[in-house]
């Protein structure tokens, strides 16, 4: 078993209003920041998984993705598997 | 259709429109999609004299859905009685208003967002409130109050625990937002709802009689403007959509419909239009809610009995490349549509900009009487405005009872009523049942205080609001057992406004006037209209009966799954007035030795009660028969024990009988309870009908032992009759029923744990978050 | 006396602070608009609760640029008395006028019920009109609530007493039950240094009346009261 | 001027508690999935931006980070910048 730093991006479909990016976009406007739009918001997901491959890691992230982790109704969804530093795998501990 | 196209043009003066490039032709399986019958499409060829164009045949599906155009329910909902001296506005406007005195008028209405919410139940229970919402704000009502009925599924399955908690949420962060308070609402868990949750929403509204506004595009020549968020893509079809069965793959296939809420927006908009209105520079503003810009536009028209014209390109939109039929079906929430004084556009203007919203004119008032559209110029769309708003066909359906149905309410249930001795263990089972255990889980997501003006919060009978300024207050309550629907639909429904009027009573308010919801099945089943008949003549009866007209409502149908229809639930809304709000009592017991009184006759009846469902799993037998003129002499004896300041508390009796309902009066006790309590029952009743029979017309009142005597006489002066059950006990101490056969006794601390932690502990953190595919992991 | 309340879009709780404020001898409560860039004659401002700008991004994160802001910390600077309630404390923390924040609820969900809060200093010009380790009944309604500060805030803040009021049983004892929302050091409302800025959680205008439940709340304001009614006005902390 | 495509990732500072994160490892566990933890949950903000250079894109997008996007008491946060492609630049307008 290897360790796995799994990141997820969930984002909002296209098209989907997206009330939050549109308040941080008028936000940025108001602070006099020019040539500022089309402001998205979403989560960023970082998970430590243990998996005999990177396949295997991204293949479980994926399923999370599709259970849990993002609403399939109204969110994309991205994943990005690295090898994990033991740092990280440290972190784990702490917060369970 | 070549035939049809060969007709003559009903009015040659104005070119007909033209299929716009891009547009699929108008064949028998786009009309079909489009949930038009043949005799429809029949009608719409008739109407227009010609085959209408993609963009005109998207218009006719939404107006002629079911949601805008009640093509099956129209007939049934005439039978309601609609009018009383105190009914300024009845059904017909976005929301009925009543007059409660001192020049004040309350605007009400209920809605269902039930299929958005099976898709997506966050989304789909918030803009169900900001929906119901705007429906208060448009008639010139600040929003003072929301109730939301909601029912799921059982919660042992992971997708009902999803829907639950996603509903719940969305209600909340909603109306929080806009800063509403919550004062109650009712939930109820049962299999028939499996998949296709219901979701209503109420919500109430104060204003001065004369700032009632309608929703009518009157003055030719009047500007109509878009006013508040941008139309997107999102929701489109909405108003077709809510009204076609659910299937599995709806998931997937309803996705592009889904409409995301902003309360943000919802908030500014609701200041911007009550200032817009008081401003006097519009004459008629409407929401833009199912079936967007099209129901919104040709309603306030056909209201007027005017035309209107209105030129897409102009309609202010977050994406690019929107066509007119995009923009006319587009459910984007938050936006209204006004129809403004001639010349005071740029005042309308600055009004939405101090509010830092839009404000754009799309449209013009004509007195062609069409609804006309135009995209630069060129016309996509050009139909007469009445036929659109009220041509749509209405049907009488054939309606018969079930077999299967009846069937199950002709069981025999008497081998269930005997169990003897210890019923603690049955009693446990009840109280830790999610529709008998408390509902703080769900409220307290809910803010029940803001707007200082919340007396009585979820909880208690009804919520109760004061009337700033007045001594008076207004109560609300929803109410609807879908069980004694199913099993006798006409009954249920008078069971529903009988229960709702008691709550009302309970806290000290007049029942005055109701809105309804009606959640029912596919009614092309004759089994289905069966229902959907017989509840709206024993709603009607009811309604006639204790003087409670129907001001308004929402039919909601085709709620099945897979062909399986849920329980039909015709909801209740009703709101009570209350003269002075420092009488109203809540239905917590208030100090050591106080004597209980119940109000009403207990029967042997089993038929239809939770208890039937948590213990054997089964619905059947007769639902608790309803004494329509026996209710309304309780409803007054109690409405003068609170008062005359004679009761200390009152609650009415309902789900899990008597003895959960002084569990709840035990558990509820404010000053140093949960209380204890010594009751004794002396009729020979068999136990299970006596301790959990869901018998009607009954009403649990608490009082002073020197103010016994005067309480068991007024109830009696008015007819009601009366049992002294025993007396409050110690905090904390034991909770003891004795009858004749039976006994309940454990410590009202184990009675308030079960009481109190049954939702929380279905509830934990997975269960709330999990999607609820309840496939474990492969 | 005048008070101003400050409405930003999305503010719900500057008419309750309004009313509330009216039920005190003395004061006189007027509102400014989110846009406005003068105060003007004003002897203490109140941001009351709310969504401001829909809470997006962070609670209290977009209002802070407001316009009205540059005055409010001009006025706080100059010891002028300043009351943040809910989301108003949100705001002051983003707009560095107290220390911390206020993070996610650790329950993830929004709360509305009454707690009980115990006054830790009486000594400020918001409760004076209260005894130390006096337990007081108030509402809270909020998704936002938990206050984190790193632990040199923390320890500052309680050396110098500027914590003012605590989440308690109603017997005013810190069980971890008692603390709603997962709160450092059962944190419901903090000074800053001067004492003249107070940010609290719980909604003492929702506890003004029996009618609603409590008066537990009326000591804020009838303290308020009190202090602009001396001299010593915003004098700070005893 | 050019189009970039700024992304923003707001992340709760190490240390920090992350009920959110704590909330999602203990659902993934209750689903079943073994071998995961160290669960953080932030922010994902996408931006498009105009600017001269790549480097004043990052410095705007920093300065942003600092003024508005993250709290400086309890969060990180990290930059990405890509030259937007010309869809993201059409979508830009529609937001506001
Ligand atoms: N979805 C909800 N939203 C708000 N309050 C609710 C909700 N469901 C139940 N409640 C409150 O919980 C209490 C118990 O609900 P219910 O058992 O339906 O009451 P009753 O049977 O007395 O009408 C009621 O006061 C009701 O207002
Ligand atoms: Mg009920």
């Amino acid at each position: 078993m290897n360790h796995y730093q799994i990141e997820v991006r969930v984002t909002p479909r296209p098209g989907l209003l997206d009330p939050e990016g549109k308040a941080i976009d008028h936000a940025l406007a108001s602070l006099g920041y020019e040539g500022v739009g089309g402001v998205r918001v979403g989560k960023v997901i970082v998970i430590e998984l243990e998996a005999a491959s990177e396949e295997q890691a991204r293949e479980r992230a994926e399923e999370m993705c599709r259970k849990l982790l993002a609403n399939p109704v109204t969110e994309d969804f991205a994943v990005e598997v690295a090898p994990a530093d033991p740092a990280g795998a440290g972190a784990r501990g702490s917060e369970r | 259709m070549t035939e049809s196209s060969t007709r003559t043009v009903s009015h040659p003066s104005h070119p007909a429109p033209e299929p716009r490039p891009g547009d699929p032709p108008i064949t028998p399986e786009l009309v079909a999609d489009h949930g038009i019958s043949e005799e429809e499409f029949e009608r719409i060829l008739d109407i227009l004299g010609r085959t209408p164009t993609f963009t005109e045949l998207g218009i006719f599906s939404a107006m002629w859905s079911e949601h805008c155009g009640y093509k099956n329910s129209k007939r049934l909902l005439r039978l309601l009685p609609t009018e009383a001296p105190w009914v300024i506005q009845g059904p017909g406007e976005n929301a009925g208003v009543i007059d409660v005195g001192d020049g004040l008028a309350i605007a009400f209405k209920i809605e269902s967002h039930n299929h958005p919410s099976a898709v997506e139940p966050y989304q789909g229970a918030a803009t169900g409130v900001g929906g119901i919402l705007r429906d208060i704000f448009t008639m010139g009502a600040r929003p003072i109050a929301i109730l939301d009925s909601l029912r799921f599924g059982d919660l042992d399955s992971g997708r009902n625990r999803y829907l639950f908690g996603g509903v719940v949420r969305g209600v909340g962060d909603y109306g929080n937002c806009v800063g509403i308070p919550n004062i109650g609402g009712e939930v109820f868990f049962d299999r028939a709802y499996d998949g296709n949750p219901l979701v209503n929403a109420m919500a109430l509204g104060l204003m001065k009689r004369e700032d009632l506004i309608r929703g009518e595009a009157s003055g030719v020549g009047n500007p109509m403007m878009a006013v508040g968020a941008r139309t997107g893509r999102d929701g489109i079809h909405g108003a077709t959509f809510a009204s076609e069965e659910l299937s599995e793959d709806s998931d997937e296939a309803s996705r592009p419909q889904v409409q995301v809420g902003d309360p943000f927006t919802e908030k500014l908009l609701l200041e911007a239009s009550l200032e817009l209105i008081r401003s006097g520079h519009i004459v008629g503003i409407q929401d833009m809610g199912a079936a967007g810009l099209t129901s919104s536009a040709s309603e306030m028209a056909g209201r007027a009995g005017s035309g209107v014209a209105l030129e897409m390109a102009d309609v202010p939109v977050r994406e690019a490349g929107m066509t007119p039929y995009e923009i006319l079906l587009s459910e984007s929430q938050e936006r209204m549509l006004v129809v403004a004084k001639r010349g005071h556009e740029e005042d309308v203007r600055a009004i939405l900009a101090r509010w830092e919203l839009e404000a754009e004119t799309v449209g013009i008032v004509t007195d062609h009487g069409r609804f006309e559209i135009l995209e630069n110029g060129v016309p996509v769309a050009d139909i007469p405005a009445l036929p659109l708003t009220d041509g749509c066909p209405t049907y009488e359906r054939e309606g018969v009872e079930s077999e299967v149905i009846r069937e199950l309410r002709e069981r025999d249930l008497s081998t269930f009523l005997t169990p003897q001795g210890d019923l603690t263990g049955q009693f446990r089972l009840l109280l830790s049942s999610p529709n008998i255990a408390s509902k703080r889980w769900i409220y307290d997501q809910y803010d029940t205080t803001v707007r200082t003006s919340t007396v009585v919060g979820p909880g208690g009978d009804a919520g109760v609001v004061r009337l700033r300024g007045t001594r008076r207050g207004v109560a609300a309550t929803t109410d609807c057992n879908g069980r004694y629907c199913y099993l006798n639909p006409r009954e249920g429904a008078k069971a529903a406004v009988a229960e709702a009027a008691r709550n009302l009573v309970c806290v000290g308010a007049l029942p005055t006037a109701v809105t309804n919801n009606l959640n029912f099945g596919n009614p092309l089943k004759p089994a289905i209209y069966f229902q959907m008949r017989e509840a709206v003549l024993g709603m009607a009866e009811a309604c006639q009966l204790f003087e409670t007209p129907v001001t308004g409502g929402n039919v909601s149908l085709y709620n099945e799954t897979d062909g399986k229809a849920i329980h039909p639930t015709p909801v209740i809304g009703m709101v009570g007035v209350v003269d002075d709000v420092s009488t109203v009592i809540g239905h917590g017991f208030r100090s050591e030795g106080d004597a209980i009184v119940l109000l009403g006759e207990t029967r042997e009846e089993i038929g239809a009660s939770e208890y039937l469902y948590r213990t054997e799993g089964i619905v059947a037998g007769t639902p608790p028969t309803v004494d329509l003129m026996a209710e309304r002499r309780l409803q007054h004896a109690v409405l003068a024990l609170v008062q005359k300041g004679l009761a200390r508390s009152a609650h009415d009796c309902s789900e899990g009988g008597l003895a959960c309902a002084l569990a709840e009066c035990a558990v509820s006790g404010t000053e140093g309870g949960p209380f204890g309590l010594e009751v004794e029952l002396h009729e020979r009743l068999a136990p299970v009908a006596h301790f959990f029979g869901e018998s009607t017309g009954r009403v649990i009142v608490s009082c002073a032992e020197d103010k016994l005597d005067d309480t068991l006489a007024m109830a009696r002066n008015h007819g009601v009759a009366t049992r002294l059950l025993g007396r409050i006990g110690s905090p904390g101490g034991r909770f003891r029923i004795k009858a004749p056969q039976a006994t309940i006794d454990l410590s009202v601390h184990e009675v308030a744990a079960l009481y109190q932690e049954t939702i929380p502990n279905l509830m934990s953190e997975d269960g709330k978050l999990t999607r609820g595919d309840d496939d474990a992991v492969e | 006396m005048k008070v101003a309340v400050i409405t930003f879009p999305g503010s719900n709780c500057d008419y309750d602070c309004y009313h509330a404020l009216k039920l005190v001898d003395g004061i006189e409560p007027g509102f400014r608009w989110h846009r406005e860039t003068q105060l003007g004659e004003v002897d203490a401002v109140i941001l009351p609760g709310g969504f401001s700008y829909g809470d997006y991004l962070r609670a209290g994160a977009i209002a802070r640029f407001s316009p009205i802001m540059e005055e409010v910390v001009r006025f706080a600077g100059g010891g002028g008395p300043v009351l943040g309630i809910c989301n108003g404390f949100q705001v002051l923390c983003e707009a560095g006028l107290l220390p911390g924040a206020l993070t996610r609820n650790t329950t993830l969900r929004f709360m509305s019920h009454e707690v009980h809060i115990r006054v830790e200093n009486a000594g400020t010009i918001f409760t004076s009109r209260y005894e130390t380790g006096q337990v007081l009944r108030v509402p809270i309604a909020h998704g936002e609530g938990n206050y984190q500060a790193d632990q040199a805030t923390l320890a500052e803040l309680e050396g110098d007493g500027r914590i003012v009021f605590r989440y308690s049983t109603p017997g005013g004892e810190l069980t971890p039950e008692a603390n709603p929302n997962g709160s450092a050091h059962h944190i419901a409302g903090i000074v800053n240094e001067q004492g003249n800025v107070l940010g609290m959680m719980p909604h003492p205008e929702r506890a003004m009346e029996g009618l609603l439940g409590s008066c537990d709340g009326r000591g804020v304001f009838e303290s308020l009261a009190e202090a602009l009614a001396t001299p010593a006005a915003g004098a700070g902390l005893e």
